[in-house]
């Protein structure tokens, strides 16, 4: 029990050596510290794996000569970035150009303050937890506008619109796909969420939402626009280095940069988190009767993040990029119209209780996949796209 | 609290004045979306949680991106306006930023927030559930005359949105290059 | 369906992943300062002298014969022949440089010297503290023993010194037969014991 | 400076809505103060320094949001006066130049100088010679094909991956080459008449290695790209290229076999022993970039056919012509044309001897340069994205366009 609460308690000893007026203020900004310095590690940790990983996918080592097995790059990385000069394009419009990745940073940061972290790492639980994530992740477009306009660089502004048409696009999908998790859980708040998804059939099998069809498709939909709302590859053409080089950020340089880079990951982080709470049962073990054990909480769902991160790495290794049309009537014609099927194998579902456990599974398993592959095929055939055969000469 | 309320108003009211003072079009967006944020933030010290991030998301994240996007995609936007200052633009300014005062007044002297306060009786506890409840059962069909007439106006901007077929756009074998 | 080419990409680059843990086949990056890659006996970098013997100034086989500055494509390789007293110049040279910033590493030097004097060298880390300064190589930065060539090209290296003892055995034949012009003086049967080219 | 900003033609796919682009819109070299995108047209400037093309070459774009109006090739930053240079070197002196043509295939671009300067002193080239020739022309054959599409998925934004992959399977290759002529890239290794050198002790083993592991390569590599969707939406229907304007434009190699033209030397021109080996010709029905990559992947599996029987069949004997000299080599008076199907194309070598040691005209025919002319016929009216991914599919060696 000590394992799992040492982290609040600790807390509460800090702040009861403060007058108790003051008691709130330093609740709030010991919360704060510990999460941007866990997740600032996390984002070393991340570029690290990140490189490592593409590395080992490319056959190749990675980054191996900063400390052991380079375990210190990403410190070598930050005294780069910070001592690295900071560049304003002349043309640029200064004050905008200076505030974007402020503007990035902070709602990002803002967005882990819902994610329960563990069964006692709740910075705020919220009663409209899940449409506040959405609200403070909504302005990281305004960012990525601030940046790409005030650059007056013509990749810059071409990545900015890129990036604008992306975000809002693959909200929809991103808001509805969640849609189905209120509806079975009947909060918005996510620590509810989380506990909807306790206990398991028989202490082995854990009732997390991507364990039903609904909650898979659900979740599959969620990761993928999640992975646009992150600017991750495949959809990584608002930076698109081989087509406008940097996108928005073409022009930044130095620790603003690094800050561009950070919000990045925060975002990327923040969207893993959601969905490990929403669907993967967030702080739960595995194996329901793991719960029960020393092993704390939050180590359960970090490790949930950090596989979810590594499937962030092995895509981007392996995909090459969506064109621009080509991603949005993907978001539209095809992510959302299966989105908005789902809430409706959602409702069979919850309608079908009373059936046999088979029989509903089936049921909402055709439902969803008739659409997938009809979808599917439609947003191919359309182009007759599809590999072919070919001929040769005499 | 009211120091925080009148940093918010101040900040609130800056950004305002700056959205219609400001030359440069992306420029006054950009002031107005801070102007949204601070309503945002001043819903929720208000403990209107829902609004506020409602406010947010709608506003902020789907409304500034939309004006934003019309100022860019118009030709000649983003030239810096001649601005001709005469008196009647004056006027007619004031005026309508009388009526929409006076519309507001009207609107809240009539509604019962005011009496409740006045009355000093306890604030009702408003949480998400109660509100979903009261959209799906009293006010269902506001909702659904809404949620219809955003569809149709959504369908009339796709087809206002829909590029030429004729000519431009198609490739050698008569397909169109800019369809999925 | 839509996803299948996706996945199987997926499951491609998860095996070249693991692959890479215990699959030399795969994983090929040599650590190259601790590692070094092993150079096969044809690999040929910048060009070098060879001298016979111990002393470079000495055994240097160049003859200053400047077939080689003629021929080489970028013309990185500058001769001045050593002269005596009457200005004739004797067979060796005063100056040999070659500009290895010019040099593109063609060989055609090697392959156009009548007197298998200068080889190609596979020295590749040449990197110095300045522009041009260690990349001007002068006749004692050039000048390596033969026993340094017979190292770095093993067999190329035998046929070499096989021919031109050969040489030097008929030149020695030659030597006696017009000291004492006996009839056995014959040269040792079986290899050609002509110099490839005349120099005029 | 040529220009490639030509009139409005019947073969182009193409054709501008308006009589002239420009009057329709106004062109403005800046995003306006606000950045309007609308109807003003952005001019880009995409290199000489940009991630994807492919060296310092410049594609000057004219933009309608990000569909592409105008194109305009520039290039020439990387001219080194090769021809000229050539006509004041010895005819062996341009051997080691031609290397660094295309610097991907040097044991090509040695083989078709080779070529044409033993038709012009009638050099005869032995059998083993001919075959050494063909193994390591096949080989650069494969590591420039494998590159090409590692590249080319590079260009989609693959994140290196595919192209890693080729760069390892490419090592094994340049391993060959360096053991054989003792430079990785610039190899230098053909003669007049022959060959430099025999085959050192092993190498003929580790290449038949090479050739047999070859396959599961690229049965990885076609899992990895071929049925990949997102490879099939970004390639299929883009660039189409019609064999009336490839062949008018005097395209050559993979890329004019994309469009479905039956035109390869090897099978055309006969030369070397090309005649000797069964293999296949590919050929593509649609001319877009997916046709032209695909024509690359299967070339290469013809290429692994032909290696074997050479590995196999590899006769012994000299390797070099004994009329073949090193020094004052001087052809009769007289012209000679030689060309052989590089794996970008046609690469030919026009020669005209004076009968001195120096050619009097010296004239490359490069591949790379013929088929970059055509590239706003295909970039019309497609995306910047898909522009960097024709540019690509062309495949082009700025050492070879600039000369």
């Amino acid at each position: 029990m000590l394992l799992e609460t040492w982290l609040v308690q600790l807390k509460h000893w800090m702040v009861n050596l403060f007058p108790a007026g003051w008691q709130p203020g330093v609740g709030s900004l010991v919360s704060v510290t510990v999460i941007l310095g866990v997740f600032a590690t996390l984002f070393a940790v991340a570029t690290l794996l990140e490189r490592k990983g593409l590395g080992r996918i490319q056959n190749r080592p990675g980054p191996n000569r900063v400390g052991p097995w380079g375990l210190f790059q990403p410190v070598a990385d930050g005294i780069k970035m910070l001592t690295k000069e900071d560049i304003v394009p002349l043309t640029a419009d200064q004050v905008v150009h200076f505030l974007a990745p402020i503007v990035l940073l902070a709602p990002v940061t803002l967005a882990f303050a819902v994610i329960p972290f563990g069964r006692k790492l709740v910075p705020i639980d919220l009663d409209a937890g899940l449409l506040f994530f959405f609200a403070v992740g909504s302005a990281a477009e305004v960012a990525a506008f601030m940046a790409g306009w005030s650059s007056h660089n013509k990749y810059s502004l071409l990545g900015a619109m890129r990036a604008i048409a992306q975000m809002i696009s693959f909200e929809l999908p991103l808001v509805i796909s969640t849609m189905a998790v209120i509806m079975m859980s009947g909060s918005l708040s996510l620590v509810e969420i989380v506990r909807a998804q306790d206990g398991g059939v028989f202490g082995l099998i854990p009732r997390w939402h991507v364990l039903t069809p609904w909650g898979l498709a659900g979740f599959l939909i969620f990761f993928t626009a999640a992975l646009a709302e992150s600017n991750r590859s495949p959809f990584d053409l608002p930076e698109g280095e081989s087509e406008i080089i940097g996108g928005f950020m073409t022009e930044y340089s130095g620790f603003k940069y690094a800050l561009f880079f950070m919000g990045e990951y925060f975002g990327m982080f923040a969207v893993s988190g959601l969905a490990t709470t929403l669907f993967l049962g967030g702080w739960h073990a595995p194996l329901p009767f793991l719960d029960r054990t020393l092993v704390p909480s939050f180590v359960w769902f970090f490790g949930k993040l950090l596989l979810l991160l590594f499937v962030f790495i092995w895509l981007r290794g392996t995909l090459p990029r969506l064109r621009v049309d080509q991603l949005m009537n993907f978001s539209w014609k095809f992510l959302l119209p299966l989105a908005l099927i789902n809430l409706l194998v959602v409702a069979l579902w919850r309608f079908t209780a009373s059936w046999p456990l088979a029989g509903r599974w089936a049921l909402c398993l055709v439902a969803l996949a008739a659409p997938f592959v009809a979808l599917g095929a439609a947003l191919m055939r359309h182009r007759h796209w599809k590999p072919r055969h070919y001929r040769y000469a005499r | 609290m009211k120091s925080a309320f009148i940093v918010l108003v101040l900040v609130i009211l800056t950004s305002a004045a700056a959205a219609v003072w400001l030359r440069k079009l992306v420029h006054a967006a950009l002031c107005l979306t801070a102007t949204f944020a601070g309503l945002a933030a001043l819903y929720l010290q208000l403990g209107a949680e829902f609004v506020g991030f409602a406010q947010i998301l709608i506003y902020v994240g789907a409304v500034a991106m939309l004006v934003i996007f019309a100022i860019l995609l118009t030709r000649n936007a983003g030239m810096t306006p001649e601005v001709r200052w005469s008196k009647h633009s004056g006027i007619i300014g004031t005026a309508i930023g009388l009526l929409v005062l006076g519309c507001l007044l009207i609107s809240l002297s009539a509604s019962n927030g005011i009496r409740l306060i006045a009355a000093n009786t306890p604030e009702p506890t408003i949480n998400v559930q109660r509100m979903g409840e009261q959209l799906m059962t009293r006010c269902v069909l506001p909702l659904e005359v809404l949620g219809l007439l955003l569809t149709a106006a959504m369908i009339g901007a796709v087809i206002l949105a829909m590029p030429e077929k004729h000519g431009e756009g198609l490739d050698s074998d008569g397909r169109k290059i800019d369809e999925l | 369906m839509l996803g299948g080419g996706i996945i199987k990409g997926l499951i491609e680059t998860a095996r070249n992943f693991l692959g890479s843990y215990h699959d030399p086949a795969r994983f090929v990056t040599v650590q190259y300062p601790e590692q070094s890659r092993v150079h096969p006996e044809n690999n040929r970098n910048f060009p070098f002298l060879v001298f016979d013997g111990d002393d470079p100034a000495k055994g240097l086989r160049c003859v200053a014969c400047k077939i080689c500055e003629k021929e080489c494509p970028p013309q990185c390789i500058y001769i001045v022949p050593e002269r005596d007293e009457r200005g004739r110049p004797r067979k060796h040279p005063a100056i040999f440089d070659i500009d290895v910033s010019v040099c593109m590493s063609c060989q055609i030097c090697v392959e156009v010297c009548p007197f298998d004097a200068i080889k190609m060298d596979q020295v590749f880390e040449l990197s110095g503290p300045d522009r041009f300064g260690r990349l001007l190589l002068h006749k004692q930065d050039l000048a390596k023993p033969n026993d340094y060539y017979r190292a770095i090209h093993p067999s190329e290296a035998v046929a070499v010194d096989a021919q031109l003892a050969a040489e030097r055995a008929l030149l020695e034949a030659k030597a006696k037969t017009n000291v004492a012009p006996k009839a056995g003086g014959m040269p040792p049967a079986g290899t050609p014991a002509q110099p490839k080219y005349s120099i005029t | 400076m040529v220009d490639f900003a030509r009139q409005p033609s019947a073969g182009r796919p193409f054709p501008p809505a308006g009589p002239n682009p420009n009057e329709r819109y106004r062109i403005v070299s800046q995003p306006s103060e606000n950045g309007g995108l609308q109807n003003d047209l952005l001019e880009v400037s995409m290199g000489p320094q940009h991630p994807s093309t492919h060296g310092v070459f410049r594609m000057d774009l004219v933009l309608d949001g990000e569909t592409v109006v105008k194109l305009k090739p520039v290039f020439g930053y990387l001219h080194r006066n090769h021809e000229k240079l050539a006509e004041n070197m010895t005819y062996l002196g341009s051997m080691p130049y031609t290397d660094r043509l295309d610097y991907f295939c040097s044991m090509t671009n040695n083989w078709a100088y080779a070529l044409a300067v033993e038709k012009l002193a009638g050099l005869q080239v032995p059998e083993r010679a001919e075959y050494i020739r063909i193994i390591v022309g096949e080989l650069t054959r494969l590591q420039n094909h494998a590159c090409l599409v590692g590249f080319l998925l590079q260009d989609l934004g693959a994140m290196g991956t595919p192209l890693m992959y080729a760069f390892r399977e490419r090592e094994k290759i340049l391993d060959l080459f360096e053991a054989l002529s003792g430079s990785r890239m610039m190899c230098n290794y053909l003669r007049f008449g022959g060959c430099r050198i025999d085959f050192p002790e092993g190498w003929l083993e580790q290449a038949k290695k090479l050739v047999a592991e070859f396959p599961r390569f690229l049965d990885e590599f076609e899992a990895l790209v071929t049925g990949n969707e997102i490879v099939l939406a970004r390639l299929q229907g883009i660039g189409v290229l019609s064999p009336e304007l490839a062949i008018n434009a005097s395209i050559t190699g993979p890329m004019l076999r994309a469009s479905g033209v039956d035109y390869d030397l090897r099978k055309v021109d006969r030369y070397g022993l090309y005649d000797r080996f069964a293999f296949r010709v590919p050929l593509g029905d649609h001319g877009d970039c997916y046709d032209r990559m695909m024509m690359r992947i299967l070339e290469m599996r013809e290429t692994l056919t032909i290696l074997d029987a050479a590995l196999r069949d590899l006769p012994e004997g000299p390797i070099l012509d004994p009329k073949s000299k090193l020094r004052g080599f001087k052809p009769k008076p007289g012209e000679a044309y030689g060309r052989i199907e590089a794996p970008k194309g046609e690469l030919g070598f026009y020669l005209i001897s004076d009968g001195s040691a120096n050619p009097f005209r010296y004239r490359v025919r490069p591949p790379s340069l013929i088929n970059l002319t055509i590239l706003e016929d295909l970039c019309l009216g497609h995306k910047v994205a898909d522009a960097v991914v024709i540019l690509g599919s062309v495949d082009i060696v700025l050492g070879e366009v600039d000369r």
